[in-house]
């Protein structure tokens, strides 16, 4: 079966997929069920696999993470959505002392095969708590996976990678992008890689590193430059945790340069980590200071100034141009 | 066995879903006044309503939450507290706001989405806005404690819907509300329905007021729709929390007449029949009916007080579309009471990229 | 006002203080099997826990939870309990986790500071000690929720404190169990203290069965050093779990006869005379008592006792002290399913420096 | 009044003078009352202040941060106590979406001067979750202050600078360094300046940075580095939000030469940030990599096996050894 697809049908796709074939695959959250979702990334599912296998739950996100922990140390496959970033916090006790020990903490007796669902991100004129990007909070955390697609494809493949995965996975869904650049993606059951980054472009002169829906603006950027004779390497991290750091350090070894892109606060985000290992590692490749184009470190705005907030193409633009003239 | 605790909840109403007496009134009731000021602050609550759903449709407004059914509930709200008391509301209390001071162009400012809707000193120590469902339960317990320290006579009020009450938070409130006997009420707006999940699946207690008894707390149903019952219900919780005697829950019980937001469709979810049937208990109607039998209200002054409401909010509609632009620097400057060294430059950034020529000129 | 919902808490007791039955007796009791085995095994308990409080005062053990006061609690529930059923415990339940398989060496491992006392294959699916107060009550409905999908006839308990009960977890996990009518019991195991906070600033309501109301579950409340109403309680809630007529919550009345740890002084913040009169009320000499008056249980084979588990215990103690060492890769081995590519420097280095002449070799 | 006194007892000295001095002061927590908490940091204080102001709190960390959110919009000053870190995740949804942004949300009209105090780290051999070091996770939240002190004067003064700071403060005591090392400090009523890293040592040849309980283990180390003639410049940082660079770059634009040590996991901690910002605004400083000496990227062990996961002097020996060499 062949499809053109929108990201947030692809995640719906990829659900479908993965709980044909595998019953112990359940979907959980606030307004998973009849109403598809606030998103509609679990639209029909109910009508296909009953009330049994998609579960409304009270509105109650600690308690959605603390189920999920008990139905997946049963060996059942929770894949729960939490509505928006901005209401994960309460998940955070159990995905920190527990989704992501419990494997550890038994020696491998028990473990979490989890799956926490999340969209995130600003740009869609949404109300307040609609639109942060907390990735970091959760990169840090030892035991979990932090798994963000950028196109349609790659989340129908690494949705599936992550739900089949035996360890906790939040999957952060870049919800500006949701609708954005429907693609072909064949509903084949085939997962990607987690763990590596991809390389969406090479080049030579500089290398763009960047996730979720800053991609759009990354490969904007790239292709801008592209015809002023700039060939810039476009990596998009899709793992956040466990990070790849070979395939960045590798890149930034060939091109000596690099500018970091994402749309959380700057200070102790995924770039600082990004950046500092290349440094460390790599200081001698480096022909320029890398640079990091990110968010404030202010609150996201409420909606009428959100684009103030969100990095854009011409500041990857401005970046990557005073990284080139460095010498 | 043997029975060492019994508890019961009990339901208030006064006015049946026709406007009819259900039983002796109270005496307040048997002179117009009050009751003439609830059905005019209802009906243009709910012309603002449909206003703001109108601008948000033709894209000068934000995502909106509309107030459609729960009328009754804020108006009575906003008129019993007084001035000294604080609102700790949720998204759900823009008509109860207003009646605190705020202005409508502020309040649309906040829905327009710029933070200096929450500015206004007429909100006076009002809390803005909780979107976090529930949290505004422990702030109100908070709030609560700094007047029970301080030994003042004032309530709190806190609001939040039916699924607002499956959320730790709320249920965390209650406790410490009643080991603490704090002088604040737990008003829940029971609208049978959290975006699409209806009142059945959040909990399996037949009332949500019984959620008191576990706080060891008071806790009573009253009919959401009824103006003399949330008054009777409102003005004894209210004495109370001033006087001392502790917290109160209060579940009105009242239907969500619209969607959840502009942003929700609920007729992927709700029933027709059971919308059209819920209309048929909505607060309005049966306050006009109660108000024409008693020769407090008639055509004539309906139709007056109709132009009068939409003139109002034409004003505060144009006031809000006159706002100047929040100077982007603003987005910086309130995060910390003096700007920290760390953000002196990212400042710097936001004001160069928002000028002619830089990144984010629009 | 109409009365539109009631509510009441039992408590259950047949044994009075000093032995004497306070009602008839379930007919289970007429014979010596059970009562008998349940007071060997609290016996047992008790030892135990002297034994690992000298380990912890000699420097052999890590800081410690006793459950003193507790036994009847844990040894009626590990009694009742079936190898299919699935315990979700607290740090307070080593003697409850002793009946369902776990040895004592690997018990005296966890307290001993070592994850493989968590992994011993007899725990089956049994949870490992939740720390995080409360948490373990949504993991139990989780747990109960993959049991209910799968349409099998097995029971989950969770066990905690009385503090417990006012974190939002433990309400939370309350209020989905009444929704999903699921196969799990809470066991509140109440000792009257969370460290230094006392019941009474816990909570307001009188009992805290009545937590259950608010969710819409059962709630009974039973004398926690009574094994015989104990018995009774949780027969009852298990089999109603195991058919699938939903959760209850269960609050056994118990004390705390320790300090709250081995690192906490309890004579800071307790009266010595509440402990002195708890100590009238204990589990043990309670049995006692009516096993000697029906003849079941005399001096000698008290004495008898005494000495076998006394060598039982000290076989479960050599074996944990002569435990090797945890292989130093094992702290990170075991943290994702298969060893990421990032992880391998830093596993490598670990190795390195536990190593002779490493950082970290000792 | 002149004192020799561990940092816990300074912690005390420190808020019995500001209760002294300001009535707004209110004591909450588990355990805070009689107890005097866990660690006695508020022992004596409900006897002096009474119950209206040390308040026994039920347990329920969540409602301790929203109760103290509510306290400070109304202009008292809680000072809340989370009785270790492994147990402030449920605050974090109050911390993040309200104490964080009371301020900004309405312009100034409300703000919120609350405290949380919270002690962490490990080596003190305690149960599981009663050792964790999770600092970037606050350190990445604009809006929020993150203090940690390292000494009984600077946790003193630092903590009487947190309480009078009308923005939210999380107080971070290194509880490993709770009771070594006592100190004369004067109950000055002086509080130390928030905002920026303290120099405890001047050097030329490397800068070893740190914060919290692993200042003991750097100083050690820069005390035998100096016997071998290296002259070390030790930056405690005490500030992790906002952070002062400045201070740092500086240093290293001297020394060209630098260590980052910290006890929490790697990745995506405080270090990455320092680690990267000063080789962004740097670069042409460095003499050698920068190196940061961690945790592990894994979950803090049981105690039998803490040692192994804390870095020691000898991790720092060697870090510095190996950056002193490159060249
Ligand atoms: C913590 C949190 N989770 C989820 C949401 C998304 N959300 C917004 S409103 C809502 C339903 C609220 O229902 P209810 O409490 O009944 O209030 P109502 O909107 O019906 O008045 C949900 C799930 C949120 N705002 N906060
Ligand atoms: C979330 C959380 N907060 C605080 C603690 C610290 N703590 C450990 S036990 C305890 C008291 C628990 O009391 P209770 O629930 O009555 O159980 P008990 O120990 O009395 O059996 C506290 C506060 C913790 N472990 N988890
Ligand atoms: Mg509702
Ligand atoms: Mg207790």
């Amino acid at each position: 079966m062949s499809n053109t697809v929108t990201m947030v049908e692809a995640i719906n796709l990829a659900l479908k997929s993965e709980m044909r074939q595998d019953d112990s695959v359940i979907i959980l959250g606030e307004d998973v069920g009849v109403n598809g979702g606030v998103f509609r990334a679990t639209v029909d599912l109910k009508d296909e696999f009953g009330l049994k296998r998609v579960l409304d739950t009270p509105l109650a996100e600690t308690m959605i993470a603390g189920l999920s922990v008990g139905m997946a140390a049963q060996g059942l496959k929770p894949v729960a959505e939490i509505q928006f970033m901005g209401f994960i916090f309460p998940t955070m006790e159990h995905l920190i002392c527990h989704a992501a020990r419990l494997r550890h903490r038994t020696r491998g007796r028990l473990h979490c095969p989890m799956v926490l669902r999340v969209p995130f991100g600003g740009g869609i004129h949404a109300p307040e708590h609609h639109s942060e990007s907390t990735e970091a909070l959760f990169a840090h955390i030892p035991g979990l996976r932090v798994v963000i697609p950028s196109s349609p494809a790659r989340a129908y493949g690494l949705l599936l990678a992550a739900i089949r995965n035996p360890d906790p996975v939040v999957f952060m869904e870049p919800k500006r992008i949701y609708r954005l650049n429907a693609q072909t993606v064949e509903d084949t059951g085939k997962a990607l890689p987690l763990d590596s980054c991809y390389t969406l472009r090479e080049g030579s002169d500089i290398t763009l590193i960047s996730w979720g829906a800053m991609i759009k603006e990354t490969l904007e950027a790239a292709d801008q430059l592209a015809e002023q004779g700039v060939q810039c390497e476009v990596i998009d991290v899709v793992t956040l945790n466990p990070i790849d750091h070979e395939t960045m350090l590798a890149s930034v070894a060939k091109t000596g340069r690099c500018v970091i892109i994402h749309e959380a606060p700057k200070s102790c985000a995924v770039g600082a980590e990004i950046s500092a290992t290349l440094a460390e590692r790599g200081l001698l490749n480096l022909r320029a200071p890398i640079q990091r184009v990110t968010g404030y470190d202010t609150v996201m705005p409420y909606y009428r100034m959100e684009n103030h907030y969100l990095p854009n193409t011409a500041d990857i633009l401005e970046a990557v141009n005073s990284t080139l003239e460095f010498s | 066995m043997e029975t060492i605790y019994q508890a019961h909840i009990n339901l208030s109403r006064f006015l049946s879903a026709d406007g009819q007496a259900l039983q002796a009134l109270p005496s307040w009731t048997e002179t117009p006044e009050t009751l003439v000021r609830y059905y005019r602050n209802m009906v243009l609550a709910r012309q603002l309503d449909n206003k703001i759903i109108a601008l948000q449709r033709t894209g000068q407004m934000g995502t909106y939450a509309s107030l459609l059914g729960a009328e009754a509930i804020e108006i009575v709200l906003g008129d019993l507290m007084q001035t000294s008391d604080v609102l700790v509301p949720y998204y759900r209390n823009h008509a109860l706001q207003m009646l605190r001071g705020l202005s409508l162009a502020d309040m649309l400012s906040y829905w327009g989405g710029d933070e200096r809707g929450n500015a206004a000193p007429a909100m006076g120590e009002d809390f803005p806005n909780a979107v976090p469902i529930a949290t505004q339960a422990l702030h109100a317990t908070g709030v609560a404690t700094a007047i029970k320290i301080r030994g003042e006579k004032r309530a709190v009020v806190t609001v939040c819907g039916d699924g607002a009450t499956s959320k730790g938070d709320f249920l965390e409130a209650l406790n410490i509300a009643g080991v603490w006997q704090l002088p604040v009420i737990f008003m829940v707006n029971n609208n049978q329905w959290a975006i699409s999940v209806p009142r059945a699946l959040q909990c399996a207690a037949p009332t949500l007021a019984q959620k008191a008894i576990g706080a060891g707390i008071r806790g009573e149903q009253v009919d959401g729709n009824d103006v003399i019952a949330l008054h009777q219900s409102i003005s004894r919780a209210l004495q109370h929390a001033r006087e001392g005697k502790g917290p109160t829950l209060i579940e009105a019980i009242s239907y969500r007449l619209s969607d959840h937001t502009t942003a929700d469709d609920a007729t992927r979810y709700r029933r027709h029949d059971e919308l059209k049937s819920a209309w048929e208990r909505e607060p309005i109607k049966r306050l006009q009916t109660f108000l024409h039998q008693q020769g407090w209200w008639d055509e004539e002054q309906e139709s007056a007080w109709q132009t009068e409401t939409r003139q109002m909010i034409q004003q505060g509609i144009d006031q809000y579309l006159q706002q100047s632009d929040q100077p982007v620097e603003q987005l910086i400057d309130f995060l910390y009471a003096e700007l920290p060294d760390a953000l002196k430059p990212q400042r710097e950034r936001l004001i160069r990229n928002a000028q002619p020529g830089g990144n984010h000129h629009e």
